[in-house]
C-alpha cells in the first residue's frame, strides 16, 4: 500500500506551476496593457502617428523596458492559453510534452524577435 | 474438462448473490439481465437490513434468516452499509401490550435486543412523537441495494463470471426433458443469440413464474407489489418501526439524506404493470408521521413502488405469508437442468445464493464448498473495470 | 387521476444511426419523469434501455437529460418537465460514450471516484436540519454494547451528472473531474493520516487533476445532490497554493 | 459503444445551447483568449514594417486610420475587456474567493465590460 502510494506520488508532476503562472501574468497584463496604452497615447504626445514618433517613443529607455516588459508577460499568458486549451482535446502524455516544447520554442522566439525589432529601431 | 457453465437469469440480489457464490466455488457463470442491475424488486426495495425484529413473532423462520445474514453481511460488506440500529417504538396501548410478544419473539430468534428508557429514545431520536410508551432497540441497519449487487457481482467477475445487462432471455432452450440454455436477445445490438448452459438458475424473483413457465413449470410466487414515499429530509438516525405486527406504514429508514416511508402490500397480476394507488401514498405519510411527526414539513421527493416475490402458501392472507425463501429443482416437475430460487428479503440473499448453489452443485455432481459466509466482498466500484 | 404525456426520446442502437423517436403514455398526474420513461418502456417498446434502480435519487442510475439540462429523472415531477412545453425532451448524459438509446458507459467514472480510495459511507455530521447525529451505544458483533457514532452514506450518489454537465470534461478524460476531485476532497477531510493526506493532495495537483478546472461552475449547478464539487476543487486548489507559499517562504 | 469524435467533442466547447451562465463565461473566455493571441501575432507581424522605415511604415499608418479599422479596435477591446475582467473572476474563484457569489460576480463583470466597451468606443472613434 505504502511503495503504491509513494509510485503514484512521483508519477503525479505537479501541474499547479501553469495555472499559477496563468494567474500572474494575466495580472499582469491587466496594469502592463493598461500602461501600453496610456504610454502610446499620452507619454508620446498626440499618439504615436509615423514612424519618428515611434523612434522618438523607444527613446526612452524606462518604455523600452516596459515595452519588452509587457511582450514577455503577454507572450507567456498567450501561449500557456494555448496550452491548456490544446491540452484540453484530451492529448498523449508524450504529446503534451512535445507541445509544451514546441510552446516553449515559440515562445523564445517570439520574444527574440521583439528584442530584434526594438534593436532595429532604435539602433 | 472446464468447468460446468452455469446461467442465472436476473440480476437483482439474489442473482448477483448466487452468480458470487457460484463463481467462488469455481463453476463457470454468466448472469443475464434484461435491464440494469438492479433495476427493479431490489433497486426499489426499503433498503433495510433486517435484524429480524420485524417478523420476530410471527414469522421466525424468516427472523432466524434475517439476523444470521445481517451478522455475516456486516463482516462481508462493512464499507456499503449504514449501520446506526433500529428502534421499535409503541405509541398505543395495544403497542405496548405487544411489546412482551416482541421481547420473548428476539430472545427465540436470538436477536440482540435492548429496552431504553423514552426519555433516552428522545434524545437519540429527536424527532420521534414525544408520546412514544417504549422503545426497544435492535440491530438493524441500512444498505444501497444497487451497490449491495454491485458488490456481490464485482467479485463474481473477479473470479471470472460474466455479466450481461440489457439482455432479455426470450426462450429457454430444451433438448427432451432437459433444459440446455437460453435464446436471448441483446438490446445493445437487437441480436438474437443462443447461450448454452449446464444449467440455469431462475432468479427473477416475482417474475419466477414468467421464466418458469418458458421451460413448462410452473413456481407458486405471487408478485405483490409495496409502496415506499421518500421524502427529502433525513429525520432519523436509526430505523424506526412500529412495535407491533406487521402493517401498512409500520417503518422509516434513513438513507443517506432522506427518510423513507414504507410500505403498504397489495397483489398484482404483472409485474411489470405496477399502478400506484394515491390513497397508497396518503396513507403512507400519514401513518409515518404518527411516528415521526415531522414528516409533515418535509416535502415528498419519489415514490416507488416494486414487486416483491411472495411464496404462495395455501389459504394465506399477503400480510401471514412467510417471507422466507424457495428453491425449487424442477426435475420434480420432470425437467433437468433448471432450477427456481425465489421468495426472501435482500437481507437473506447469500443465505439463497448459498442454498441454491448447493442444490446446483449437487445436481452438477461439483464438489465444492460454500466459502460465502467468510469471503469479503470487493468495493462495488470494482464492478466498473 | 391520469394524463397524457408527449415525450421525444433519444434512441440508438449499436450499427444504425441515432435517432429521436415521440411517444405518448399515460400516466398519474403526481408522476416523476421515470415513471414515463419507464411507461414508454412498458406501453410502447419493450426494447428501450434505459438506467434505473431506486427510484429516490440515492442509486444514482438514472442520470439523463431532461430538456437539455442534467437530472435524475426519478426526483423530477411531469409538471416540471412540462411547465412551458408541450413535450419533453429526453437524451442521454454527454461526455459517456454511448451504449444505446439512454444509456451511457459509466466504467471512467467509477475509475477516477475509486482513484481517492473514498469509501461509501461517512461518519455522522450534522443533518440537513442542523439536528447533530448524537453518539449512540450500539451493539457489536459479539452482542456485548460498543460505542460508535452513526454513520451514513456520502451525499454523492455518483450519477455523473457533473460530468455530463462539466465543458471541460466535454473534450477530455484526462481530467478526474468534478466528483472525482470533490471525493478527493473528502477523503482528505476524512483522514487523519498524514502521508494519505499529501499524496490525496499531490494527485490533486497532478495532472488530471484541479488545474483543468477552468470555472465553468457547472458542475455545482447541476448537482442533485448539493455535493458542490466546484468548491472542493477551489479548496484544494486554495490548499495547494497555500502549501507552496509556505514552501517558498522557508525557502 | 459509440463514442463522439474529436472535432465533435471539441465543438462542445463552445456550444453553449442548453448550458447555464458558467459556460457562456467558459467559452468566451476561450474564444476571446484565442482572438487575442491571433491579434498579438498579427500584431508583431505588423510591426516588422518598421524594419523598412518610414517609407513602409507611414502609408501604413494612413490606411489603418479609418472607420473599419476603427471598428476592429472597438472589437479588439471588447476582447480585452471580456476576457480581463472574466480572468478576474477564474483567478477569484481559483483560489477560494467569491464562490457564491460567482453568477453574479460574471454577470456584475460583463455589466462593467459594457459600460467600459462603450466610453472606449466613444474614445476610439472621436480621435
Amino acid at each position: 500500500m505504502e511503495t503504491q502510494m509513494d509510485n503514484a506520488a512521483a508519477r503525479v508532476p505537479a501541474a499547479s506551476w501553469a495555472w499559477i503562472w496563468q494567474a500572474i501574468t494575466g495580472l499582469g497584463l491587466v496594469v502592463l496593457l493598461a500602461l501600453h496604452m496610456v504610454a502610446q497615447h499620452f507619454v508620446a504626445e498626440g499618439g504615436i502617428r509615423d514612424y519618428a514618433d515611434v523612434v522618438a517613443y523607444l527613446r526612452n529607455p524606462l518604455i523600452v523596458v516596459l515595452e519588452l516588459l509587457f511582450l514577455i508577460t503577454v507572450t507567456a499568458h498567450a501561449l500557456l492559453g494555448v496550452r491548456t486549451v490544446l491540452f484540453d482535446l484530451g492529448l498523449s502524455d508524450s504529446a503534451e510534452k512535445r507541445v509544451t516544447q514546441a510552446l516553449w520554442g515559440v515562445g523564445v522566439l517570439t520574444v527574440g524577435y521583439g528584442f530584434w525589432l526594438t534593436w532595429v529601431i532604435t539602433r | 474438462m472446464s468447468a460446468p457453465h452455469v446461467i442465472v437469469i436476473g440480476a437483482g440480489s439474489t442473482g448477483a448473490a448466487t452468480a458470487h457464490d457460484l463463481a467462488l466455488r469455481g463453476l463457470r457463470v454468466t448472469v443475464l439481465e434484461r435491464g440494469e442491475i438492479a433495476n427493479c424488486t431490489t433497486g426499489r426495495n426499503h433498503c433495510l437490513l433486517h435484524s429480524g425484529g420485524r417478523y420476530c413473532v410471527k414469522d421466525q423462520e424468516s427472523a432466524i434468516e434475517c439476523i444470521d445474514e445481517n451478522m455475516i453481511l456486516r463482516r462481508i460488506m462493512p464499507d456499503a452499509l449504514e449501520l446506526n440500529d433500529g428502534l421499535f417504538v409503541a405509541l398505543t396501548e395495544e403497542d405496548l401490550a405487544f411489546k412482551e410478544k416482541f421481547i420473548a419473539g428476539c430472545e427465540k430468534c436470538h436477536i440482540p435486543y435492548r429496552e431504553i428508557p423514552v426519555k433516552r429514545a428522545l434524545e437519540l431520536e429527536p424527532f420521534l412523537n414525544p408520546k412514544i410508551l417504549a422503545a426497544v432497540q435492535v440491530p438493524d441497519g441500512v444498505f444501497e441495494p444497487f451497490r449491495f449487487c454491485l458488490a456481490f457481482l464485482a467479485t463474481a467477475r473477479k473470479n471470472g463470471a460474466v455479466v450481461r445487462t440489457y439482455t432479455e432471455v426470450t426462450e429457454l432452450a430444451r433438448s427432451g426433458q432437459s433444459i440446455t440454455g437460453v435464446k436471448i436477445r441483446d438490446h445493445r445490438t437487437g441480436k438474437m443469440e443462443v447461450i448454452g448452459a449446464d444449467m440455469v438458475v431462475n432468479a427473477t424473483g416475482p417474475w419466477a413464474e414468467k421464466i418458469a413457465a418458458m421451460g413448462g413449470v410452473d413456481v407458486p410466487v405471487s408478485p405483490t407489489a409495496g409502496v415506499m414515499v421518500t421524502v427529502n429530509k433525513r429525520l432519523n438516525n436509526m430505523v424506526v418501526n412500529r412495535l407491533d405486527k406487521p402493517s401498512d406504514g409500520d417503518i422509516v429508514v434513513p438513507q443517506r439524506m432522506t427518510s423513507i416511508i414504507g410500505t403498504t402490500s397489495w397483489i398484482i397480476l404483472d409485474p411489470d404493470q405496477i399502478e400506484i394507488p394515491k390513497d397508497h401514498i396518503e396513507r403512507m405519510i400519514q401513518k409515518g408521521r404518527e411516528m415521526l411527526p415531522a414528516i409533515q414539513y418535509a416535502v415528498t421527493r419519489g415514490v416507488g413502488a416494486a414487486a416483491r416475490p411472495l411464496i404462495r402458501k395455501a389459504n394465506a392472507d399477503e400480510r401471514e405469508v412467510s417471507r422466507t425463501f424457495e428453491c425449487f429443482d424442477h426435475k420434480h416437475d420432470g425437467v433437468e437442468g433448471f432450477v427456481t430460487i425465489s421468495g426472501g428479503k435482500t437481507t437473506t440473499a447469500r443465505g439463497m445464493a448459498e442454498k441454491v448453489t448447493d442444490v446446483v452443485c449437487a445436481k452438477l455432481g461439483h464438489q465444492a464448498e460454500c466459502h460465502t459466509r467468510t469471503t469479503p466482498l470487493l468495493s462495488y466500484r470494482l464492478f466498473y473495470n | 387521476m391520469s394524463i397524457q404525456v408527449s415525450l421525444k426520446a433519444f434512441r440508438y442502437q449499436a450499427g444504425s444511426k441515432p435517432r429521436f423517436e415521440r411517444y405518448q403514455v399515460t400516466v398519474p398526474d403526481d408522476a416523476n419523469v421515470i415513471d414515463v420513461i419507464e411507461a414508454v418502456w412498458s406501453q410502447h417498446d419493450r426494447t428501450l434501455m434505459f438506467r434505473h434502480a431506486c427510484h429516490h435519487a440515492s442509486c444514482g442510475t438514472c442520470a439523463v437529460r431532461l430538456n437539455g439540462y442534467e437530472k435524475l429523472p426519478c426526483i423530477v415531477s411531469v409538471k416540471e418537465a412540462l411547465a412551458g412545453r408541450e413535450e419533453m425532451v429526453i437524451e442521454p448524459l454527454r461526455n459517456f460514450p454511448l451504449v444505446g438509446d439512454l444509456v451511457v458507459e459509466v466504467v471512467s467514472f467509477f475509475q477516477k471516484q475509486a482513484a481517492s480510495g473514498m469509501v461509501i459511507t461517512r461518519e455522522a455530521e450534522p443533518s440537513l436540519d442542523g439536528q447533530p447525529y448524537q453518539r449512540s451505544e450500539v451493539f457489536a458483533e459479539d452482542g456485548t454494547l460498543d460505542d460508535r457514532p452513526y454513520n451514513r452514506f456520502e451525499n454523492c450518489i455518483e450519477c455523473g451528472i457533473c460530468i455530463s454537465a462539466c465543458p471541460t470534461m466535454s473534450a477530455t478524460d484526462k481530467f478526474f473531474g468534478p466528483a472525482g476531485l470533490a471525493a478527493i476532497h473528502r477523503a482528505i477531510q476524512k483522514t487523519d493520516d498524514h502521508r494519505q493526506k499529501s499524496w490525496l493532495l499531490a494527485l490533486a495537483d497532478g495532472e488530471q487533476g484541479v488545474w483543468r478546472c477552468h470555472s465553468a461552475f457547472e458542475c455545482t449547478e447541476a448537482c442533485p445532490q448539493n455535493v458542490n464539487p466546484a468548491e472542493a476543487i477551489m479548496a484544494l486548489r486554495r490548499e495547494l497554493i497555500a502549501n507552496k507559499v509556505k514552501k517558498l517562504m522557508r525557502g | 459503444m459509440r463514442t463522439d469524435s474529436k472535432p465533435r467533442r471539441v465543438w462542445q466547447w463552445g456550444d453553449v445551447r442548453q448550458r447555464k451562465v458558467g459556460t457562456w463565461a467558459y467559452a468566451l473566455n476561450r474564444i476571446t483568449g484565442l482572438g487575442l493571441v491571433l491579434y498579438l501575432y498579427i500584431h508583431l507581424g505588423v510591426l516588422s514594417m518598421l524594419v523598412g522605415g518610414p517609407a513602409a511604415w507611414d502609408p501604413f499608418i494612413k490606411v489603418v486610420r479609418s472607420p473599419l479599422f476603427y471598428t476592429l479596435d472597438v472589437i479588439l477591446i471588447a476582447g480585452w475587456l471580456i476576457h480581463g475582467l472574466n480572468g478576474l473572476r477564474v483567478t477569484l474563484t481559483g483560489i477560494g474567493l467569491a464562490l457564491g457569489a460567482q453568477k453574479a460576480l460574471f454577470v456584475g463583470l460583463m455589466v462593467v465590460a459594457a459600460i467600459g466597451l462603450i466610453i472606449m468606443a466613444f474614445m476610439v472613434f472621436r480621435s
